[in-house]
């Protein structure tokens, strides 16, 4: 058990971090007209270093390295917030690989690169409305007409639909057999006619996803991606590289409240006095503890050519319920003032106030607690699955909502 | 021993929770979320015209003389409401107050203008973050000077019981007051901060400063225990209905166990908050020397209740709890609000705890 | 919302207040050889004065009175340290009162009266190795021979079947059925031959409960209550009464642990000055407030002629977990100290440990937590049940267990 | 970077396990806890045999001289077989006191006796109930005069390490030691009341008492972790097994989500302690400064999760983890020994906050 780096990850350590300083620095020198301008220009400049998809293969733009550089390289520029973007998280982390693992030769020689890149970003449509945390209860319809298929339906919960191009799409291209076997994926362009993309409005009053609706949206079969009706098995992939890509720092921690309540007053002198209140954020302590050093030790099984199991969902469901708690945790603190949430008076710019209304979207999205807590059961503890009702009917068959 | 509501305020409940379905909708409710006023005008003038404001104020002063159990159905049903109105501040601090410490004058003024609807309380104590601790606030010749933020309901108040070092006034506003609207986490209640500026102030009660504050939130915190346990209700209702419509994997998802078990553990706290308020509204309207705990008890058991409720309410819905267009956060807001309004849960705590030693020591 | 007692409440209350004094006072001037006898002889008083099965007529041995009066009453004895015994509480809460709902008029008449003047004591046989929460799930079988039947099984958990006359047993009749279809229930004579009586070793050594088993009990049929396979809606109605005879005092509560936190030493001054122990202390309070006011408003509904239903469920599962919680908040606030329990060293004489060693089983004992949230789930709240694999299978082909 | 067991630990840990599964089944443990005995003694000649007493004792001093992760390997497979020796007294205390305090000379006469099994140690440090604080006991002229109450294996230690008002001091057992055995929540585990008077005396080290003390704890904190994981581990096991094998409604009890999302959070508070644990093992083996947070860290998630999986466990067996013949209670009283031994969880979660303050101030 060891957290220093062999002379090797030392090395490339220092080398990453002499590129960061020169690097970030020039690149906060050039202007950009908007946010995602400046988020391609940094992508652009780490592939050209190789420290863009670090353990992709050199060919198609990556880094041709290990997975514990990745990690040295990530912890080195997380040291930088000016070039923090997630842009292209799901595109990298979830679309390209699946486009990587299951079309042809040529779309991947159009695709892969300028992804890696920048240049063009990618979104994961799979959620509908009627299917949530059943996700193979798709509506989106695809019906053969020729070469090309013809799409009707709705998506939503897509992250960045807006500012992306291209899309992975899970749709349903048979009703006669049960739901997970009616499934096919495509992927498609984003800009094709009949796609209209609209912000859902979130209960904070923001929008970080869309809604993507589908009127006769023609796809041509070359663009899917596995066989006909074998679209489950692909999206499973998919999903299985969601969980590493989700994670990691969400929003205020327990070192924010810990500064808080440094000068926050108690009841009896500065909140931090308080016993009641050092007793919760030692748990929280302890829990954010145990997310890193689990993280380190998903590290570890990378570095040793494993894959880190479904035990990562533990991830989630500690930081989102955290995030929650520990938000409110400082507005409570504040007595009557904590109701104010005007980021030129509320502690942190407001920042607990966010965790407040953007924790139970964490609390859901990729997962509800009692999903990953089923994927725990079933996944790693080998209990039982839930009992189906839908597993052997029809999908046209169905219930409402599938 | 009976250990609930009489007929007549089952009655008198009942009928309220018509009114209100009739009146207050989640579409008025959105309407002060999303538009530019600070409450619902109509629905202030409907409920007035209810006799609601003057619910608990004697007959004499213009009110319906009823008692505080009657005043504790209507807030009950004013919380499953989410209402957008300074009812609160109005009735649970501002005629509390006065009917507490306040002269037969200074009765005779107020409490009929407060029970007709003409006038809007505010109860201004907080100066910033953290418990009210040292007030910085003075009073010297009949002038307050000082800044209390957030004031909720600060920029509507005709009149604004405003905490001062050596106890509470009363401060009309106008002269030496200006209000600045805040932006906070619930905007169906409005907040200011205030600051006074040599304003005109008169004494209300001889109690000290933090005595005085304590003394009405204590009645306060009672009637916000059933504001806060009928939002908590109407969260389990709508996460028991949309849990017996929404279907994942084939059957709807209310028979999932950890569903059922979610919402049996909201029952629970729900049940538990409704006991305990039940004793507050015994101990506030017999004036028992058991207020302080029984409030603090009721207080800390509904705080609990509604922010649990609240959020596992989003929970049950999934993504679609998440959204600006479903009701839920609406109660996620007010949750906040109401454990707030009268200082935090863990200062509740902490007052509990001590009214035990009290106790134990007499 | 009132806690004082009416005019014709508060009579009752200082008659029964004087009538304690006085009997209490003489009760204790008397010897027994053991705590059972003494008990029988505080029965009989009561049952003589009409203060024993209070609400029960006074043709059946009861007092004929209303169940504010027995809330009354049970609060007044409750200040009697001396008289608390629970021998007759199964019987009297559960076992009397389904025989008089079931059996002819003639074992009534035998059986009702000695059972109130606790000259007879009975036991509940219902749960059995393989059932547990599943009660319905019974092995032990009866066979019809002739005018009687032949009992063959085991029954556990079975509270105070060492020191009780007769009980009633429920035992499957027809395994061709559905489970809950082939059950039916008899009274018996614990001393019948060929039942054997067997102390439960609990985890804490203590023996509350028993094994009984039955090889080749021979029951007359006269001792049915309620039809050949229909005792499942007997068990019902057994049950229904179980809720309403359980809770009350379970051990340690919030003020025990206020009353050690004035003396215990914490990390800076004694315990009960730490803000960390207050608000734990503030939140047992509330929930024990909350049981208490949650029973005054199950008292109310029964005064106005209604059945307090499922709802008092939420009693166990607060006050186990809390018992859990409190004992072993004490034994951890004494530090290293907290693991001797040795009543003569431990704080109040072990009370603490014994609520450790307790707790687990009462969370399980009468319905298990998880049983109980099920149970509010499905009858308060209206959710579905869980999906039952067994409702239309006959017992002999449900896989082991039942 | 390596956050895991090295292949060789790995062995190790498998190697013990099985040695463990063979030598102290669940039998060997009901004796202790049904017997006179207040420990394992053949078991005890067996770990020593093995070598585990001196895994981490340098080879200069009679041990295999391999390091604390190797330890806390061992130390996980104890916890999981409960073992019921006084290992933790003699290695994680009283081996790891001399390692950190002792003169060599001092370390040189104890450390091979420990390494062989030949010497039982305790470390001595409660006076009553609460947290250590004043301490009574004081030494004048190299003899010892004071009360410990309670010493786990005080009744059969050989050597004691003792707190005293001014710093450690190394006891033998004899002259001017008394043990009373006492009845305690987890009779595998044997603790006495030790009486001294004028006992000869040897000061260890010059740390003062707290400080010493606390140096020691520190080091034992993050060997017990790994104990208390072991234990939780087995506890989720147990409850697995069962849960998959025990039918109620006409399926088995694994399959209903309340039990599964119950042993979800079992395991997920086990790898909460188990990756804060390894955290704890680094800082040991490498002297880290980091060392006293890491300990409480990994200390406060072993405790937690030991106690949770421990009662959790009891109740997915229902009925029957409730009876002496099944073993779920021999892990719920060890989770109850062990979360005490070195101090009570609360004691551990201000050490943490403490070490916060410090490290940020610095």
């Amino acid at each position: 058990m060891d957290f220093e780096d062999t002379p090797e990850e030392a090395e490339y350590r220092a080398k990453a971090r002499t590129w960061l300083e020169n690097n970030v620095a020039a690149h906060e020198r050039e202007r950009f007209p908007d946010p995602l301008t400046r988020a391609r220009a940094w992508q652009a400049r780490k592939t050209e270093a190789g420290y863009a998809c670090i353990t992709w293969p050199k060919e198609w733009g990556g880094g041709g390295g290990t997975p514990i550089q990745s990690v040295i390289f990530g912890q080195e520029e997380a040291k930088f917030p000016s070039v923090q973007a997630g842009y292209f998280t799901i595109g990298l982390g979830m679309c390209v690989p699946t486009v990587m693992g299951f079309a042809d030769d040529a779309t991947k020689q159009r695709f892969v690169r300028p992804a890696v890149r920048g240049d063009e970003i990618w979104s994961q449509l799979f959620s509908e409305p009627a299917g949530g945390s059943d996700v193979a209860a798709i509506r989106t319809r695809a019906v053969r007409d020729g070469d090309d298929w013809i799409v009707n339906g709705q998506k939503v919960w897509t992250s960045g639909a807006h500012y992306s191009d291209y899309g992975i799409v899970l749709v349903r291209t048979n009703t006669e057999v049960p739901k997970h076997k009616g499934l096919t994926m495509f992927w498609i362009d984003l800009k094709s006619p009949g796609i209209d993309i609209r912000p859902i409005h979130q209960m904070s009053g923001k929008s970080d996803f869309n809604e993507v609706y589908f009127s006769d949206v023609r796809v041509p079969d070359a663009q899917r991606l596995g066989p006909v009706d074998g679209g489950w098995k692909v999206a499973l992939f998919t999903l299985m590289n969601e969980r590493l890509a989700v994670g990691g720092a969400t929003g205020v921690g327990p070192a924010d409240i810990l500064k808080l309540a440094r000068e926050l007053p108690g009841s009896d002198g500065p909140l931090l006095h308080d016993r009641a209140f050092r007793e919760r954020l030692a748990d929280w302590w302890v829990l954010a503890e145990g997310l890193r050093n689990t993280r380190m030790r998903a590290i570890t099984a990378l570095s040793r050519g494993q894959t880190p199991g479904p035990e990562s969902s533990i991830g989630k469901i500690i930081a989102a319920n955290q995030l929650q708690q520990i938000g409110n945790a400082a507005i409570e603190a504040e007595g009557q003032f904590g109701i104010i949430d005007d980021p030129d008076l509320a502690p942190m710019k407001g920042a607990f106030h966010d965790a407040v209304m953007w924790a139970p979207g964490l609390r859901i999205a990729g997962g509800t607690d009692e999903i990953l807590k089923n994927i725990i059961a079933e996944r790693v503890l080998g209990l039982p699955g839930e009992i189906r009702t839908d597993k052997d009917v029809a999908f046209k068959d169905l219930p409402a909502g599938g | 021993m009976n250990f609930d509501y009489s007929d007549e305020q089952k009655f008198l409940k009942e009928e309220a929770r018509k009114f209100l379905a009739a009146k207050c909708g989640a579409d008025r409710v959105r309407a002060v979320l999303e538009g530019d006023h600070a409450y619902d005008a109509e629905l202030w003038r409907e409920v007035a015209a209810q006799g609601w404001l003057g619910a608990a104020i004697p007959e004499a002063h213009g009110g319906l003389g009823l008692g505080h159990v009657e005043l504790c159905a209507i807030a009950e049903e004013l919380g499953r409401a989410c209402a957008p109105i300074p009812f609160a501040s109005t009735v649970y601090f501002v005629a509390e107050a006065l009917m507490r410490f306040g002269s037969e004058a200074q009765q005779a003024k107020w409490l009929p203008k407060i029970a007709a609807g003409e006038v809007i309380g505010a109860f201004a104590t907080s100066e910033g973050p953290g418990p009210v601790g040292a007030v910085k606030t003075r009073v010297t010749g009949g002038k307050l000077t000082g800044t209390k933020i957030p004031v909720t309901d600060g920029d509507v108040a005709d009149l604004i019981v405003a905490l001062a070092d050596d106890g509470l006034y009363l401060v009309e506003r106008g002269e030496g007051v200006v209000a600045e609207a805040l932006s906070t986490l619930d905007p169906t209640r409005s907040a200011a901060k205030l600051t006074f500026t040599d304003a005109p102030a008169e004494r209300l009660g001889d109690e000290g400063g933090h005595t005085a504050m304590q003394a009405v939130f204590d009645r306060a915190a009672v009637l916000l225990a059933f504001e806060q346990l009928g939002g908590a209700d109407r969260c389990l209702e709508m996460a028991k209905d949309y849990a017996l419509q929404r279907h994942a994997f084939g059957r709807v998802i209310a028979g999932y166990q950890a569903i059922k078990h979610k919402l049996a553990d909201i029952y629970v706290k729900n049940e538990v908050a409704r006991s305990n308020a039940y004793y507050g509204a015994w101990a506030l309207n017999s004036g028992a020397a058991e207020l302080p705990l029984a409030a603090a008890i009721a207080r800390v058991a509904a705080s609990e209740a509604f922010w649990f409720a609240a959020k596992e309410n989003i929970q049950t819905h999934g993504g679609v709890g998440f959204t600006w267009e479903y009701d839920c956060h609406l109660f996620y807001r007010r949750s906040r609000q109401l454990a707030l309004v009268a200082g935090a849960p863990a200062e509740w705590r902490e007052r509990l705890v001590g009214q035990l030693e009290t106790r134990n020591a007499a």
